[in-house]
Order: C-alpha cells, then structure tokens, then sequence
C-alpha cells in the first residue's frame, strides 16, 4: 500500500470508520425506501466506499466537489451531516436541499458540494466551470468530479476533459469504474475498455488504482491532488470497483451473475481493510464494534431528525425557482 | 398476443414492439439498456432474447449519437425504433433531431425521407426530481417536419406503432411514465388506429376539457366529479400532438361554448396555449366564457411528494376550473 | 462612449461588453470566435485586444461544456457572459441550460445562485438556410428559472445587459441578426433600461400590434402603413419574453379592443400563441374580434431568398391582418 | 508516394482535372457572390482540393460520403454535375436540392451524398446510422465521412467514433485538418493537437497524411478504404491541409499572418502536383491548358444552366416538410 499515506491508529480507523458510517446509512436508506418514507429512485453505493473515503482524505475544505447520482457516500465523507442528509431523503424542509432535490440531488454549500447531478456526464462542465472560476480569482482550490464509466461514454466527458486540460484547471477527474451503466457492461458501451488511457486523447495524466483498496486511492487522490495544486493542470483517476448492489430499486440484475456478484463482495472494501488492519494490529475487534455501534447511533438520531422534520408549506413551492440575490 | 385478456399499458407498448419486429426485417431496437436490462420501464423486457443483439441493441450513454445513428439508418431505408429513457436525457439529442431528423427531407429537395420512430418516456408524479420529471412534448410540437403522439389509452399504446413506422417523417411517441401500470382490456375488433385524429372519450354539453397522456386520465376523473354536480363535461384525448387535429377540437367547443386545457407541462408557452389560442382565432364566436387552462406549475420538479403534487395538475383542479365556467361566481 | 453620435446596434452591444468587463472584474467573456477572430458578427471585435485571453476567452467547438463551464463559474460567483453563435447551435448546450443552470437555484433549496448571462445571434433573413436562420426563443421562454430577453431598440441592445448582468439568475439575451446593421443616436440622458416591461413604441387606437425582436421592426413599418389607410395601430414591443408583462399587453388590448401577434418563430407553439392564450384567458371580454397572428411559416427554413421571404412575416402581412381585424370584409 | 496508385497517365490527368475543376468552379463561385447572385455563407475548399479527389479516388458507387457545408469540392469530386450544384447556390429549382439547401446543404441521392451538413459535428452520427443500415443489410458500401480539425472539439466526434468502433462499423473518418476552425487555431482549441492519435482512445486505427499531395492522400485513403471494406471496422484518417482562403466570404482573418498563408500557398496541391507530373513527363503543358478550358468551359455551361434556371414557386414552400413517401 501506498507510502505516502500515513497509517497511525487515528488515520486507519477514520478509514474504516467512513467506509462503515456510510455503509450503514444505506443500509437504514433501504429500510426507508422499502417503508415507502425515501421514493423515487435510490442509488446505493454498496461496494464503493472506498472510492469516496479514499478521495476525500486528500482534499482540504477549500476544495471543491461535483458529485453524480449516486452520491451518498460522496456526501457523507466530504462531512455532510447525516441528519440533514436524511431529511432531505425524506422530504423534509429540514434537508440540506429544503427537499426539493432528494436522494439524486445533494448540494451543501459550507463544504462546496455542487451538487447530486442525475444526467450521467452533466456534472463535468460544471466542475471545469467552478475550476475556472476559482483559478481566475486565484483561489487555490481544486475541484473534484466524480463520474461513472457510462459517463465516459458522453460527448460532455470529450468536450470537458478537452477544456480541463487545453486550459490547465485544477480539477482532479474521478472516474467510479464499476464495469457497469445501469445493465451495459463497459466492454459493451466502450471500444477501449482501459478508461485510464482515454485521458491521454487529451494529454492529460490518467492513472487507474484499485477502488477497492482504500489506501491505494487515498495515495492515487494524494498524488494527483498534490500535482494539481501544484498548477499542473488537471489529472484522470479511474478507480476500479464494483457495485453489489442492483443499480436502483427497480432492478432485477438480468445482466450480470450472482456469482459474479459473490466473487467482488469477497473483495469487498471494508471487509479488506478491517481483516488487513486486524492482522497488522492496527485496530482491535472492539474497536470496530465500538465504530459500528458508534455509526448506528448517530443514523438513529438522523433518522430521528428526519422523521420529525417538517414538510415545506405548498405556498413556498416557488420560492427559488428564481433567486432575489446571490448567496453570500 | 390476446386482445381479450387483460393487458397494461407497458405490455401494449411491448406487444406494439414485438409485432414491428416480427412485420418488418428493417425494424430494428436501439437506446440505452432496452435489450440485457429489459428496459428501465421494463417495456421492451424479453426482446433482445427473442430478436437478438442486432435487432435489440443497447446503446452506450451516447444520446446525440445513437439518435443520430437512427436518422442515418433511416435515410438508408431502415425503420429504426430509438429509444430515450427520459424526456429530460432527449436535450442531449435535440441538435440530430431538430437540425437534421427534422430539417433533412425539406433541404434535400424531398431526395431523402426520415421514416424514424423515436418513444420517449414523459412526465411528473414518480418523485424523481428535477431532472427526470418534464413534460417537453409540447416543445417537440412546435418543430416542422415530426409527428408528435401522446399515446393516452392502452389501444394506442398497442397500436400507434404501426402507424407510427409506416409514416414516411419522423415520429416521437411520448409515453407518460405514470401510465405503463394501467390495465384493460384490448378490443380484439380493433387492430389498428390513425395517427391524425384527437379523439372525443367522454360525451359532454356543459364544457369541454381538452387533454392528452396522464392528463386525460385526470380530465376524466374531473368530469367524474363533475357530472355528479349535474355538469357535463366533454373530453377531448388531443392524441396527436403535431399536427393538431383542430377540427375535433373546434367542433367540441361549438358544442359546448366553454372550454378548459388540461396539459401537465409548465404553463406559459405550453402546448395548452397553442391549442387556446387556435380557439381565440378560430371559435372565437362560439365561446361564452373565458378560456380556462389547468397546467403544470412553473417549477423544476421537486422531489418532496407534497411538492410534486401541488406542481402538477389535479383532478379537482380541473373540475373547479370547469365549475367556475358552467357556473360563475 | 459618446451616447450622441450614431451607432449600430452592434456598436451598441460591443460598448455593453466592454462596460460589463470595465466595471466589473468578475465578468469575463467565453464563446467560439469572440476573440481573436473579433466574433462571428463582428460584436466582441478588438475586446481581446484591449482585455487580453482571460476575460475574452475563445472556446473550443464545445457548445455543452463551454456553457456549463459559465454556469460552474457562476456558480463560484463570476459573472460569466456566453456567447452562442447562432441558435440553433445551442440545441447542443441546451441540456446544460435546462437541466442544470435552470434547475440548481430550486433544487439545492436555494443554496446556489446563477448569475450567467447567454448572448445568442437568432432570426431568419440572411439566406443561411435551415440550420442557422431559427427563432427558437420562444422556446426557451417555457423553462422556469430562466428570463429571456430580446433587444429590438439600440437603446435595450446598449443597457439590457447591465441589468442582465445584476439579475442573479440565468438570462439569456437573443439578438436578431438582421438587426447588427440598424444605425441610429442614443439618447445621452439613457443611462440604463428595465428587463422587466414591454414598451409601447407607438400609441395608437384602433388596433394592437405586439411583437418583438425584429418583429418590431416589421409591425412598426406596418403600423405606418395602416396610419395611411386612417388605422391607428398601436405598437408593443415585449422585450421580455419571460416573464411576460401581461399588464402592458392587456392593458393596449383593452384600449384597442383588436390584437395582432407577431412572431418571427413557427406558429405552433410559438411565443404568440402564450400571448394570445392570455389575452383570450385574462383579455376576454376586452375583445371586439378575434385574435390574429402573423408568424413564419412551418417550414426549415430554405436557402432561396424568394423562399425565405415567403417564409417570414412580412410588413404587409401584418397590415393585412391588421385590417382585416379592423375593417373585416 | 504511394506505390498502391497507379500513375498511369490517364489517372494522373484524371486527378489533375478533378482539381482545376474544383479550383475554377469556385472561383466563379466567387464571382457569382460578389455579384450577388450566391448569397449566404460561401465556404471555399481553395488549398484542400488534394483531399477529397483523393478520397474520392478510394470509393466506389455504391459507397456513402457524409459532406460538411464546405463541400463543393467534396461535391465535384464525388461526380456530382456542376450545372445542377450552380443552380442549387442560384437558389433555381433546377438545382439537386431545389435550391433549398444552397450551398451549406448539397445533397445527391444518386452519388450517395447524404448532406451537406452545416452543424459542425453533425454529420458524424448520420454516417455510423448509414453504415450501420447498409451493414444490417449486408451491403458491401463503405461510409466516408467528412469533417474539419474543429469537429473533434464537439462531443458528437467522440460518441460517434466509440460507436463505429465498438460495433466495427464499416466507416472512413476523414478528419480535414486545416489548421484553423474559423478563426481558432487548432494549438488553442485541442490539448491533443495529434489527431491521428485521437482514434486510439476508440481502438481505431488512425494515420495522419500530407493533405496537400493528391497521390499520398488517394493511397491512403484506397489502404484505410480496403480494410474497412474488408470488414475491419472503421479506420480513421487525417488529411494535414491549409485553408488559403478566408473561412467564409464575412472574414477579415485577423487571427492568422500574410506570410502564414503564403508559406502554404506553396505547397498549394494543384501547382505541386502539376510541376511533378511535368518534371516527370507525365503530362505536357498544353495538356494542362487543355485541363484548364475544358474545366471552364463545363463551368460557363454550368453557370448558363443556373443563370437560366427558374424560380420554385412560393405556393410549393411547404412541400417536403413532410413526406408522402420513402423516395425509392
Ligand atoms: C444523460 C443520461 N442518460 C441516461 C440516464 C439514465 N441513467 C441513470 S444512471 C445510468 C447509468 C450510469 O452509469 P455510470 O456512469 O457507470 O454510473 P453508475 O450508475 O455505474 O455509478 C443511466 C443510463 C441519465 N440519468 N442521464
Ligand atoms: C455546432 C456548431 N458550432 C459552431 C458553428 C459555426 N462554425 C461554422 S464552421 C466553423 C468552423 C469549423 O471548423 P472545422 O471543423 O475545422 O472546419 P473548416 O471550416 O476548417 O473546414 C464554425 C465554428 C457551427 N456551424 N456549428
Ligand atoms: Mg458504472
Ligand atoms: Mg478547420
């Protein structure tokens, strides 16, 4: 595993602790959903934690995020709290998003989250944009994108990796390769299935790192982070994972194999990580226990938040469609 | 397929499908996720099994481009059948359909006809938000050179197809999201439908109500309603979106000398406005009372439930919109 | 600038840009060929020169992600101001325009503003045939969150973007490109304009012309035909095609009791059948006749200038259905 | 130069004349405009001639060609007559599309020639719908598909070049490189500015060939041509040429220098190639004076035809909008 991430006791178990903390709440996010509290369409991120925790533990508050649909875990290791992440969830005013956007749609302006973006590839020109507005005024921040490998497929992919790089921006690209888009497996969507490569098409440094090793992506993150703010323009990160869960509530997995499935799960984030750092004597058995005890409480008291929000009054169903200033 | 048993809409669109496939080696499948995942509304689920990859073909995630791709396959006399999941996603093709689907036959001196059939899933009410949840067909009316259809009832859904492959021009064909699980029956007498004709589904002398997709399921548990207050509500499934049949609806205004639209989509520049207007210029003297329209609220949907429920039209909107006409304050 | 000395309406934008980036160091320009190739209309001519790469940024053939670019950059509070170089090529933006700049403000709750202004060349006239001549404005004027403009006069062609520039929403200002070469003085005293009312540019009695863009410039010519014939045409010119200002439009259609909607866009769905739909919804019993339009036709539009000129509303036609309301056969 | 062409003496002369006819049919082109008689947007191909006679050379009739709206050359070379393509920029009923399409929008159902496409991009994804349905029927026809160096800006490049790759397509990519989009060099509008390159990130083969000498481009273009036809899948090819004219008949060319042109000018593919075959006593002068008359000769004829070409009645405008039929 990479050296340039220091593994002191604190570090790895807020590792886990992320991975776990996220984990969890999707876990209660099922429950909601199959209690008919959360509607509409939920996308797990079952599988994947260690893509978000990885990469977050490289950028400072002053960055930026562009998040996708599938943006829970985006969310809550960029330090969203989870009580008004699960309000919005459900619905209520007290959402980060006033309910208005839901599971698809989470923005938080005090840690620069742009945004829960739900038209695969919309999210990339709007983090070349905020890139370019930070540079221009000088500010050192770096804003990261993440992006599924359907994504990849877009004409928004092509034109904003082209952008990024013709104009040196700070922006890290992140590509969540989990070798599916909904029911296309990726060696059927994409003529070169080696995405890390694509970058090159615009000259740009494209690295591929398992996402399944949440160390190796905090390294990888580091790394292209570091040469980001250093003004060399942006960088590709393709991590290489795999959801194990269907891709929303509505899917009956037709495209793919339980065993499949069962073959990924054995190499499973989480699971890894823990087994790794137990038999490293990095974290003992109660620890975790403690960690996961820790995790349920506070979604317990999100939940309890949530279900005691309140729902936004129908007279205030057009506020903001226009804005009468721009927030300070 | 048995007419007699009862089907819902999403079978009817399925069987629609089936049938061109079967009819006509030149019909081919292609969007995203129509063939191994079934279809993201399950429509075209089976398919891929029946007819293969070829005829079933999962696209990437490349809107402009597979739609271009069918405007090119049909230009070559090909009868593709596109697919695009969601209103929303067909902005990344606007430009192949607007500039060329649409502009091509004209520019070319008539040397060249697009025989295209793209469906689109349209429409609120699913609390997906704000960028799945728009109703764009109107907008889609407004463009010379596309048919536009609103298939509303389950025999449509079953049988504008047809219709829809053997018109030479391209045609989109909006299917309401909150429609795929209505079931009925399929009258086995009928086997076929124009695709020129708004259609009067409900009698009426009191007022009538003009709509389309979810909307018409809407105008007519309002004209429910309204006869049990001793109004007679008239309603009108406009079916075809572009061209306008104005006929029908000029002849049912005559009738009924009042007249509410019904259409989901935001308000102002809506196809209601088209279809009210067309009155004002051409029924003018037939009208006793205001027109009336009962539309979508202009907001990007939310996703809170009650949100949703007040941006869209109402049953009970509707029928207080068609009260306020018959009997005036 | 000298306010005294004639200028062209191009003249006029380009001393808006140059105030926009004099006075304001967040404003910065981005598009195709504003910069060194001085703007496909010669608009943003020598603005490089003066504010150097950064701020008169050319753009890649990259419509999508330029202008989600502006909106990413207004979303970290620049004041971005986009360029599309003819309207039918923002079809390839519009995902980003709809989905994204319209929707944030609402979705995030009211968390994020977007404070992008777009410049988009459209119209019909100077024979560039059916992928470069379109009126798609009123198109645009459907999506909630956006306001749209439409300069027809110097003076709005001079100080709509300041105002545009203040507004903390996405607003897209559409300049008809027969209209770059109109000459004229501004008046000194003019410091600025509203973006929030139509205007009556001629007072008149008898009938009511509304129109916008170069429109205007049509029902103006028309209205001075009519005043020949002893018909008192009134003339509005909308300027802004959302939000509508509904009051100034009724409140001319009340003195006049006649109306005239022109419209440069395809009739169906076009911006004048909301303003009709209006008048007929709020209007009504203000009507002495019915309401009338003069559109282009449906057609692209073609290359042949005796057929583009077919295509287009025409002073005569606007005078003939202006008459035809006033003095009817 | 490419041993795979023949350099017979009638294919030398052939190519030879197919470029003066280009040349002089736009130069009368020019005149037309200044007379008013051609309105709009002209786009001269003067300089790039070499490329699409020698494409051209590489395709047979049963073969597609998708155009650009600078496309005469690309017209003439493909055999499309000059009487009716003058009185289609006359705007005369007589010409291929009516005089509806103008000079932006050639096309020619007989040549295959699905367009003249003036939305920059556009034509791409028509061309893999064509080859796709001639594929799925099982004919033998070859897609080439023109574009200019600004077109692998937009997203339409990119997602039409995965599809032909991924379902090995059988379509040529010709990629016009001119330098120049407008007046944006290609250095400030590509991070990449290798094009050949670009095909790599779809698998597909890409070769780069000097596009200001007619027999290398017909030889490559007969190579790329052949594999495609072979069943390879689509093949990519850059022709390196130079615009020496302005972009359009409204351009000052403020972003390019005097002597930039001039340098080109030299390399210009009529006068190279000409100066060879007589170095070579491939072809005597008076041969080429006899090229030249005949070339304008054809075109006083051609103008003639337009000149006295009528007008499509107004009563007809909306014909075509919609279709009664498939054409057959
Ligand atoms: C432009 C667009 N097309 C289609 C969809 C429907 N859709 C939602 S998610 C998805 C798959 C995206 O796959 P990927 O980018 O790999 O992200 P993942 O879901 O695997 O995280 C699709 C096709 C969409 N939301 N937007
Ligand atoms: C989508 C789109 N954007 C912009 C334009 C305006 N435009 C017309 S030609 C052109 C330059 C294209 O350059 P290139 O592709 O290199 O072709 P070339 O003109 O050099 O042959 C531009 C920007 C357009 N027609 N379409
Ligand atoms: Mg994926
Ligand atoms: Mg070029």
């Amino acid at each position: 595993m990479s050296a340039r991430v220091h593994l002191d006791h604190d570090h790895v178990r807020h590792l886990l602790r992320q991975m776990i903390r996220i984990r969890h709440f999707e876990s209660k996010c099922v429950e909601l959903y199959q209690a008919q509290k959360i509607l509409g369409f939920l996308h797990l991120y079952d599988g994947e934690e260690a893509v978000s925790v990885g990469v977050m533990e490289a950028l400072s508050p002053e960055d930026a995020v562009v998040a996708t649909y599938r943006e829970h875990g985006q969310a809550i290791a960029r330090g969203i709290g989870m009580d008004v992440l699960m309000a919005e969830m459900l619905g209520k005013q007290e959402g980060c998003c006033r309910g208005r956007g839901g599971s698809m749609h989470i923005f938080d302006r005090e840690s620069r989250f742009y945004g829960g973006n739900a038209i695969v590839g919309g999210g990339l020109p709007l983090a070349v944009g905020i890139a370019l507005g930070d540079k221009m005024e000088g500010r050192p921040a770096v804003t990261t994108c993440f992006f599924g490998d359907g994504a990849v497929d877009e004409g928004e992919f092509h034109e904003s990796m082209n952008l990024a790089s013709l104009w040196k921006l700070p922006v890290l690209f992140v590509c969540e390769n989990n070798l599916y888009a909904m029911g296309m497996a990726l060696a059927r969507a994409e003529a070169e299935t080696d995405l890390a490569r694509k970058a090159a098409a615009y000259r740009m440094p494209g690295v591929a790192v398992d996402g399944m090793d949440v160390v190796a992506v905090e390294g990888a993150a580091r790394n292209a982070v570091e040469q980001v703010r250093a003004g060399g323009g942006p960088q590709f990160l393709e991590c290489r994972t795999y959801r194990f869960r269907a891709h929303s509530m509505f899917d009956a997995q037709l495209y793919r194999a339980k065993d499949e499935v069962e073959t990924w799960r054995k190499k499973g984030p989480i699971g890894r990580f823990q087994d790794w750092l137990m038999k490293n004597g990095l974290i003992r058995e109660e620890e975790v226990h403690r960690i996961e005890a820790d995790a349920d409480a506070e979604i317990e008291k999100a939940v309890a938040f949530a279900e005691s929000g309140t729902l936004e009054p129908v007279e205030e169903l057009e506020k903001f469609v226009t804005m009468n200033q721009v927030p300070a | 397929m048995s007419g007699s048993a009862p089907v819902t809409y999403r079978e009817a669109c399925r069987q629609a499908l089936r049938d061109a496939l079967l009819s006509d080696s030149k019909t081919f499948l292609m969007g995203e996720d129509i063939g191994r995942y079934g279809g993201c509304y399950a429509v075209t689920k089976g398919l891929i099994d029946e007819f293969g990859e070829e005829r079933v073909r999962d696209t990437p995630l490349s809107e402009s481009a597979y739609v271009g791709a069918g405007i090119g396959a049909a230009l070559v006399g090909m009868r593709p059948i596109v697919e695009i999941m969601t209103v929303n996603f067909s902005l990344l093709a606007l430009d192949q359909i607007v500039n060329n689907a649409a502009t091509i036959p004209h520019m070319s001196g008539g040397q060249f006809a697009v025989p295209l059939v793209i469906r689109i899933a349209t429409g609120g009410g699913r609390r997906v938000a704000a960028q799945h949840s728009h109703s764009l067909e109107g907008w889609y009316a407004h463009i010379p050179g596309l048919r536009i259809l609103a298939p509303a009832v389950l025999e449509d859904a079953r049988y504008m197809l047809a219709a829809a492959l053997a018109d030479p021009n391209p045609v989109l064909i909006f299917e309401h999201v909150m429609l795929y699980n209505i079931e009925g029956a399929l009258d086995p007498a009928v086997t076929g439908v124009d695709i020129d004709h708004a259609k009067v589904r409900r009698q009426g002398s009191d007022v009538s109500l003009i709509a389309y997709g979810n909307g018409l399921i809407k105008a007519l548990a309002a004209a429910e309603t309204l006869a049990g207050d001793g109004i007679s509500a008239e309603v009108i499934d406009l079916r075809v979106l572009r061209p306008l049949d104005t006929v029908t609806i000029l002849a049912s205004v005559a009738k009924t000398r009042r007249c509410v639209i019904v259409d989901e989509g935001w308000k102002s520049g809506s196809l209601s406005a088209e279809i009210g207007m067309r009155i004002a210029e051409e029924g003018f003297f037939d009208l006793d009372a205001p027109l009336r329209r009962v539309c979508g609220r202009e907001v990007p949907m939310p996703y809170a439930a009650h949100l949703e429920d007040a941006a869209l039209p109402q049953p009970a909107d509707i029928a207080a919109a068609a009260r306020g006409l018959v009997r005036p304050a």
